[in-house]
């Protein structure tokens, strides 16, 4: 099993942090990992994504031009990404950061209104772990017991307490998993 | 509603406009991170520029740091600089072009660390150049390490635990050094945290400009300034902090004024 | 006695929501908007159009130029 | 099996550092691999294996500080990327003339001048052609994975003693800034000053005690015929070294007719190509240079006698073609492809590329 | 015919700035060329000329004074030797990246590391391979005599000038130590203010006017897809040297089964070792490049399918044999000869090799 | 004449030897040329080493300047540097090895023009290290060129016409900025023009070894020297000419001694 | 006509100078001149030579390995330079600064009591004048006028009324050259 | 009344002649020799050597180290 995903967006929607405890989930299912951002002073406020691949085998390229699976979450990141997911793959993208939706009709597409939810939840910062709990939902190649031992692997001892809030927006996120189309 | 829309309406006329974008700046927004200090100098520069109506005479030499865009934002020729030699690049433009203004815009990584073989040297030439050094106490730029101004005790990303004497030597006062040597013309140290401060900071900065119209020497403008992203704090406690950590350490004011120093103690003893 | 009004004009697509000019304004004319501006920023504006003397220190404090200050004498 | 994690680049360097018993590290920031201090200054290793960690006021003084430090016998380092590497440029020539086993790290960055902070491959000449004054070499080990990060700390250290010669840890900004998984070393001990006299006594600047005479760490010599012998005595060793220490990686060679030439994370990319074109059909294989110095002669000799060609790819314009066309020696084709500006080529661009300039053609 | 003159390389280097019009030196002292910026002092040129002469306080304070007067449009200079132009390395890549036309030379010494200040031709790869980081070319001219060390100034600002391009005077300790006679120039004016506008108005820092947008003298640029369109636009110059800029000269050639290649004074040496060989009824030539970027291709690769063997002598490790033996890519035998340390081979010495290697072989 | 033989004999015997070479100093002639400070301060440095017994502690780091062959004289270990990165050298040493003693050994070019950086964030760093500084206000090296410390009206190789502050700018003062410098313990300016000058001298550089001994911050000694060769005089002139000339600018005496700076003003205020 | 001449002695002995006026004199009977001199920082006090080509033809190698003249004036430079005289070729030397005379056989062999000359001459800086002369002697490929010429050309305004004096000294060695061999 | 006497044994092969010992002896022991040693420099010797203290002034002030002092007490 091989999964090559790009989550894509703005700077402050933690997206490589999203990426990083995907790694490390992946890590804690013994699986080879990669995750590779952008990076740039222009960051600040600027667009971030990263690409992460899962896989069983030794991973070669980081550099990709097609993806499995493409979690959008911004307008910019729509433009450039869309088109980047393989026949049959899948996209993921919260629609408040977009105004052009997607059209593409050979792939699988899923909605998650993470922004809307997060404000919901009272917390803005969970927006990220409700976007991944939706992407695990539409593509459960992670079990959720590893994001957890992800979470507690990867965040330094005095921000344990977030775990809980983390794996409930991961929840709320599955739970709110819209489908546009599968094909 | 309707009625204050109405004199508002009233009030804003271009007749009453009283302070607005100085056209020596480009229409592009610049990259700079909310409230950074940055942003207020280039708009002084600009102003002073436009007021002396010396755009067509000046030449800025940018930094490597968080400015090193800064010719994107001022509407005035540039030359890049590598990290921490502006001060030969300006060297090189002014002696070159003497009749032209030339300007250098360091930070405190740039300016009190690389460069400081270039700094001190080009003041103690005393070149006719004016520099600006934004002192900040980080290194802005490749992420909040510490600066060459960074206080002991301070948290960067290479002081986590706060600087220390042992491990990481003293704050360097650059500025204080600079005042002593023979070749600067006018050194202050300023702030633009208020809009009182910001006045003087920029009579400070037209006066370097004005001063650099006569060849006197070197003129030097420090501002004290706030990198709210590198030391992770709201652009408003960044100034608060800055007036109560920073300013004890690098006290407002001018530190020389006058011009280059006289020859006569520094020559051969008369026959 | 001439008294003095004032108003300013925000170009809310540049201004980055740093706060610096409410916090410098004496008359608390400022406040930073509910929304945001295309950037994600919420962005200054009058939030007491009534108050403002046009003292130009929140255009002087500001990091972004996008403060125009406008001022007129009244009998 | 030693512990695993998800890291960056530059942060196993640092991590690989410590735990490989590294005396010090002197260095200053620049992008992309401040992380290295960063994480440097963050372990406060000076607090548990009495590493010294220090920020210097420039490469230039990081530099020097590493020479001082390795004339001591002690297993030093630094790190930056291109610009700052090219400011090192005479400290390096020092180090090799004296020579001084030290491990300089250079996560590049697109030139020249400022350039851009993104990814490139193009100080491959300065690294492997000595960008310093004079004849000298570095050996160049060109990491492609996190995990080699890790490796070629503690294995650069080891062969810069072999050698007493500065080695040359060639990354760039992706190898720098990716998060792999990564088995880490166990902490092993620094050296004793019991074992820094054994290993080094006979040279570092240790104290002049009675029994022996003075050493002194330098690179001057202005006797001509003592510095010829000098620098011969420095070829000899380059030349020691491309017997005992060349190291490369090859996949699917053993049949191919078509064979890519990569290294660091172009050679990962390069990799999917391989799998891309063999997908098609095409007999295509990838040799990558571990050791960009020294080079790997002898394996692309034997390939040039039997395959169709050989196409370089470099985030360059064209660096290291040279060094395989002049082991080709005109014996079959060689090609090269690359990007520039910090664009990374996606495999299919590369397959694209080989179908083009090789195979197609 | 212009003034005769018996003078040092060094001094002709300054004599010829000033007449061709130079706007400026800034440099720092260093041995073996000193009498460089000594005797600029003492002609006071800024009196006459107006030229503008500056003692920076270190080389990385000349090349970046150097940077911002080329980026003003005016022709300026500076020079060093060897350890010095490895701290250039940074600033070099700067100039070349901003596309900055100005003159540097290299009075090369031994290297590597303080070395010996006797002469050497170890920076024949940090010169035409860049020292510094990125991809970038420096033209390389290499002066065999003091009369070309006074021409080459105003061909290298003429060259620069034609393609915003750093030009570096590749010499060595025996050309600037040396005493020839030399032709001089007569004096040229610097170009006016009108001219300099003319030729660098659409690119030079002159003060922005109204009726243009600002010019930036920059080599940075962070958008991947414009830097990689620089560094195209930056090779393509290069080949554009290639076509139109590649100078040699070679001696005998004509009727030779063997051709020695050097440059610069290695080239005065071979050219007497040619009459010695020839005396002895050896069909041996002499192809002298001339310029060492763009590298004489053409015809060395010309020779290549007709005569029986190069030989390179060099004084350095081999350098250049290996642009030499790409450019024959196995077509005939390349051989090298060279000493080190400052030692400088005579020319019976370089017969003896050549029977040895190549002749006799 | 005999008689005279016989009560020299009479005197020369070890028992009465006040005062001969240090064992610490090689059998080797150096390459100095007649009358040069060098030979002077090495004399003293391989003296107080011998007094203090810390010969196999102590590791020298050697410039690029006339003393670049000092390790060929002083018995001891040695690192060569590059040019004006001797600070930087000894940094690298006395960090990992703190338990040695490391002195460095420069000229004015290489301590205050091309090494400026160096030397200036070296002690502001308070590295335990002794630095002596060989001013001799020209680089005596490669022939006699303007050195940072060159007065106004000297001639140099590339100052002919006598330094000029136009052209070339002013005579740097370094130790005076050193001493202010939060890092030196102390710093001291001297000169061994005389007997007694060299006692001086001798009692300087043994409290400067002494004091590093204790890690108390950068130990800074200038020598204000002579080149006889650069200043084209005979020795005895040479001396003469910079009791004259060079005294008044560079005044000798103790500038700073007690130790680094305190902390204190360098900190973060207190919460 | 080609004369290559290799002059040695001490760094004080004026070797370079008169290697200078000997070049420049070439220039001015209109030859191609090269001088090429040993240089370092071990001048001080320590041995120098130069080499000293006339030509009529363009020049090749200023780094020769035999000479047509040696010009030897410390024992140093005997040790080195005897032996690469050629055969049929000169050695010209100042007895003074010598221990062991040249032994070989088949060159000419002339002497000039320089240092003695110059003593007696009342000018110790006549010495390489004296030398120069005694060469001349020996061998004529310069005019004398020629050198007066080129002593115009190099030396200094200021220094030309030293000129007759320098005159005056080659007269003195012309003089006083002491034949030991011819072959 | 103890008096001192001295004198001093210059190592004449070392000597440079530079002459600073000469000048800095307070009883005109010194003086250059009109012979040269084997490197051509008039070296340092005993001129009067009855006058010397052994103060050692000349041997401080000498660069090349070539002098050694010897002293003692007479009654
Ligand atoms: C030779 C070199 N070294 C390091 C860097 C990386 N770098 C870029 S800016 C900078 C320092 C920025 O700090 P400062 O000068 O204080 O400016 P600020 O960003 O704080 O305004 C550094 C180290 C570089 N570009 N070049
Ligand atoms: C990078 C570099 N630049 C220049 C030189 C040449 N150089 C050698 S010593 C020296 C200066 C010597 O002056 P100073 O430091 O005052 O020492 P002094 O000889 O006067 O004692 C210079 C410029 C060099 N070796 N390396
Ligand atoms: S990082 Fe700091 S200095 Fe740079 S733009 Fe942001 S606030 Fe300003
Ligand atoms: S002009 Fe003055 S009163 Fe008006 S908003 Fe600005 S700061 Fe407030
Ligand atoms: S100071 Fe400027 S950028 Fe900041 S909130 Fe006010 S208007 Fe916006
Ligand atoms: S040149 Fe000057 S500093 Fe150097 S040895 Fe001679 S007198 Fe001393
Ligand atoms: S010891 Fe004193 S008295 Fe004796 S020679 Fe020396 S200086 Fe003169
Ligand atoms: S001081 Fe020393 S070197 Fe100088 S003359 Fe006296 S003994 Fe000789
Ligand atoms: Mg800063
Ligand atoms: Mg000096």
């Amino acid at each position: 099993m091989t999964e090559e995903i790009i989550i894509a967006g703005f700077g402050g929607q933690g997206v490589l942090s999203m990426g990083k405890i995907l790694a490390y989930s992946g890590v804690m299912q013994d699986q080879e990992v990669a995750w590779f951002p952008s990076y740039g002073p222009e960051m600040r406020g600027g667009t971030a994504n990263v690409t992460v691949i899962l896989s069983d085998d030794r991973i070669s390229s980081p550099v990709l031009h097609e993806f499995d699976t493409a979690i959008i979450l911004n307008q910019q990141s729509m433009t450039k990404f869309e088109k980047m997911v393989k026949t049959g793959g899948t996209l993921l993208y919260d629609p408040n950061g977009v105004v052009k939706h997607p059209t593409r009709t050979d792939i699988n597409i899923y909605r998650v209104e993470g922004a809307r939810l997060a404000v919901e939840m009272g917390n803005p910062l969970t927006f990220n772990m409700i976007v991944l709990g939706a992407f695990l939902k539409a593509k459960p190649v992670i079990k959720v017991e590893n994001v957890k031992k992800g979470l507690e692997k990867s965040l330094p001892e005095r921000h344990h307490r977030l775990i809980p809030l983390n794996l409930k927006a991961i929840e709320v996120g599955q739970a709110n998993l819209e489908v546009v189309q599968t094909v | 509603m309707a009625e204050v829309a109405e004199r508002l309406k009233d009030i804003i006329k271009p007749e009453n406009l009283i302070y607005g974008k100085s056209p020596v700046l480009n229409n592009v927004t610049m990259h700079y991170c909310p409230g950074c200090s940055h942003g207020v100098v280039h708009k002084l520069i600009a102003e002073v520029i436009d007021e002396l109506g010396i755009q067509d005479k000046t030449i800025g030499v940018s930094p490597v740091g968080c400015a090193v865009f800064a010719y994107n934002y001022i509407d005035i020729d540039w030359s890049e600089a590598a990290h921490g030699r502006a001060p030969a690049v300006a060297t090189g433009i002014k002696r070159i072009m003497p009749e032209k203004t030339v300007f250098t815009y360091q930070g405190d990584g740039d300016l009190a660390a690389i460069g400081t073989a270039e700094t001190m040297h080009a003041i103690n030439r005393g070149e006719n150049i004016v520099m600006i050094f934004i002192n900040n106490a980080i290194y802005g730029m490749t992420g909040g390490q510490m600066a060459p101004t960074t206080l002991l005790g301070q948290v960067t990303s290479t002081t986590p635990y706060g600087r220390n004497v042992d491990l990481n030597g003293y704050p360097l006062k650059i500025t204080e050094l600079i005042a002593q040597l023979p070749g600067a013309a006018y050194v202050t140290r300023q702030s633009v945290h208020t809009a009182a401060a910001v006045r003087k900071a920029r009579k400070a900065i037209r006066k370097a400009f004005e001063l650099s119209q006569q060849n006197i020497g070197t003129c030097f403008v420090e501002v004290v300034s706030t990198c709210n992203s590198g030391w992770k704090m709201n652009p408003v406690e960044s100034n608060d902090w800055m007036v109560k950590h920073m300013f004890p350490l690098f006290p407002l004011g001018d530190l020389k004024d006058g011009g280059k120093d006289k020859t006569d103690g520094f020559n051969l003893q008369p026959q | 006695m001439a008294k003095v009004i004032g108003a300013v004009v925000v170009d809310s697509e540049v201004c980055k929501g740093c706060n610096l000019c409410v916090v410098s304004c004496p008359t608390k004319t400022l406040g930073l908007n509910r929304d945001v501006n295309s950037k994600g920023y919420h962005y200054s504006y009058m939030e007491n159009p009534d108050t403002c003397i046009g003292c130009s220190n929140c255009s002087s404090v500001c990091p972004d130029s996008c403060i125009s200050v406008y001022r007129m004498k009244i009998e | 099996m030693g512990e695993l994690r998800l890291m960056k680049g530059n942060e196993v360097i640092a991590e690989a550092a410590i735990r490989c018993g590294c005396d010090g590290y002197f260095g200053y920031p620049i992008t992309p691999q401040s992380e290295v201090m960063e994480s440097l200054m963050a372990q406060r290793p000076w607090e548990t294996t009495g590493m010294v960690v220090l920020q210097a006021e420039s490469e230039i003084a990081s530099i020097h500080m590493v020479y001082g430090a390795a004339g001591c016998g002690k297993r030093v380092m630094t790190s930056s990327s291109s610009p700052g590497i090219s400011l090192m440029a005479e400290g390096i020539s020092y180090i090799a003339g004296s020579e001084l086993p030290c491990v300089i790290v250079n996560v590049q960055r697109g030139g020249p001048g400022l350039g851009t902070i993104q990814p490139s491959q193009a100080d491959y000449y300065q690294a492997t052609k000595g960008g310093g004054h004079g004849d000298y070499s570095l050996l160049v080990l060109a990491p492609a994975s996190v995990q080699e990060m890790h490796d070629f700390v503690a294995l650069g250290f080891d062969l810069a003693y072999k050698y007493r010669n500065p080695v040359m840890i060639l990354a760039d900004g992706v190898i720098g800034q990716m998060m792999e998984k990564v088995e880490l070393m166990d902490q092993r001990p620094r050296w004793t000053d019991e074992q820094v006299k054994e290993i080094t006594g006979s040279w570092a600047t240790l104290g002049k005690t009675k029994d022996r005479s003075k050493h002194v760490i330098t690179s001057l010599e202005m006797d001509s015929h003592i510095m010829e012998e000098n620098n011969l005595r420095l070829q000899a060793k380059y030349n020691k070294m491309k017997q005992e220490d060349v190291r490369y990686e090859t996949i699917l060679c053993e049949d191919a007719e078509y064979v890519l030439v990569a290294f660091g994370s172009a050679a990962r990319i390069c990799q999917k190509t391989v799998q891309l074109a063999r997908e098609k059909g095409h007999k295509v294989g990838l040799l990558r240079p571990i050791t960009l110095f020294p080079f790997p002669e002898k394996p692309i000799e034997e390939l040039a006698s039997r395959i169709k060609g050989f196409m370089t790819v470099e985030f360059n314009a064209g660096q290291m073609v040279h060094d395989v066309k002049l082991v080709v020696n005109g014996k079959t084709k060689v090609e090269y492809f690359g990007r520039m500006g910090g664009i990374l080529p996606s495999p299919d661009e590369v397959e694209q590329a080989l179908l083009q300039k090789l195979i197609g053609g």
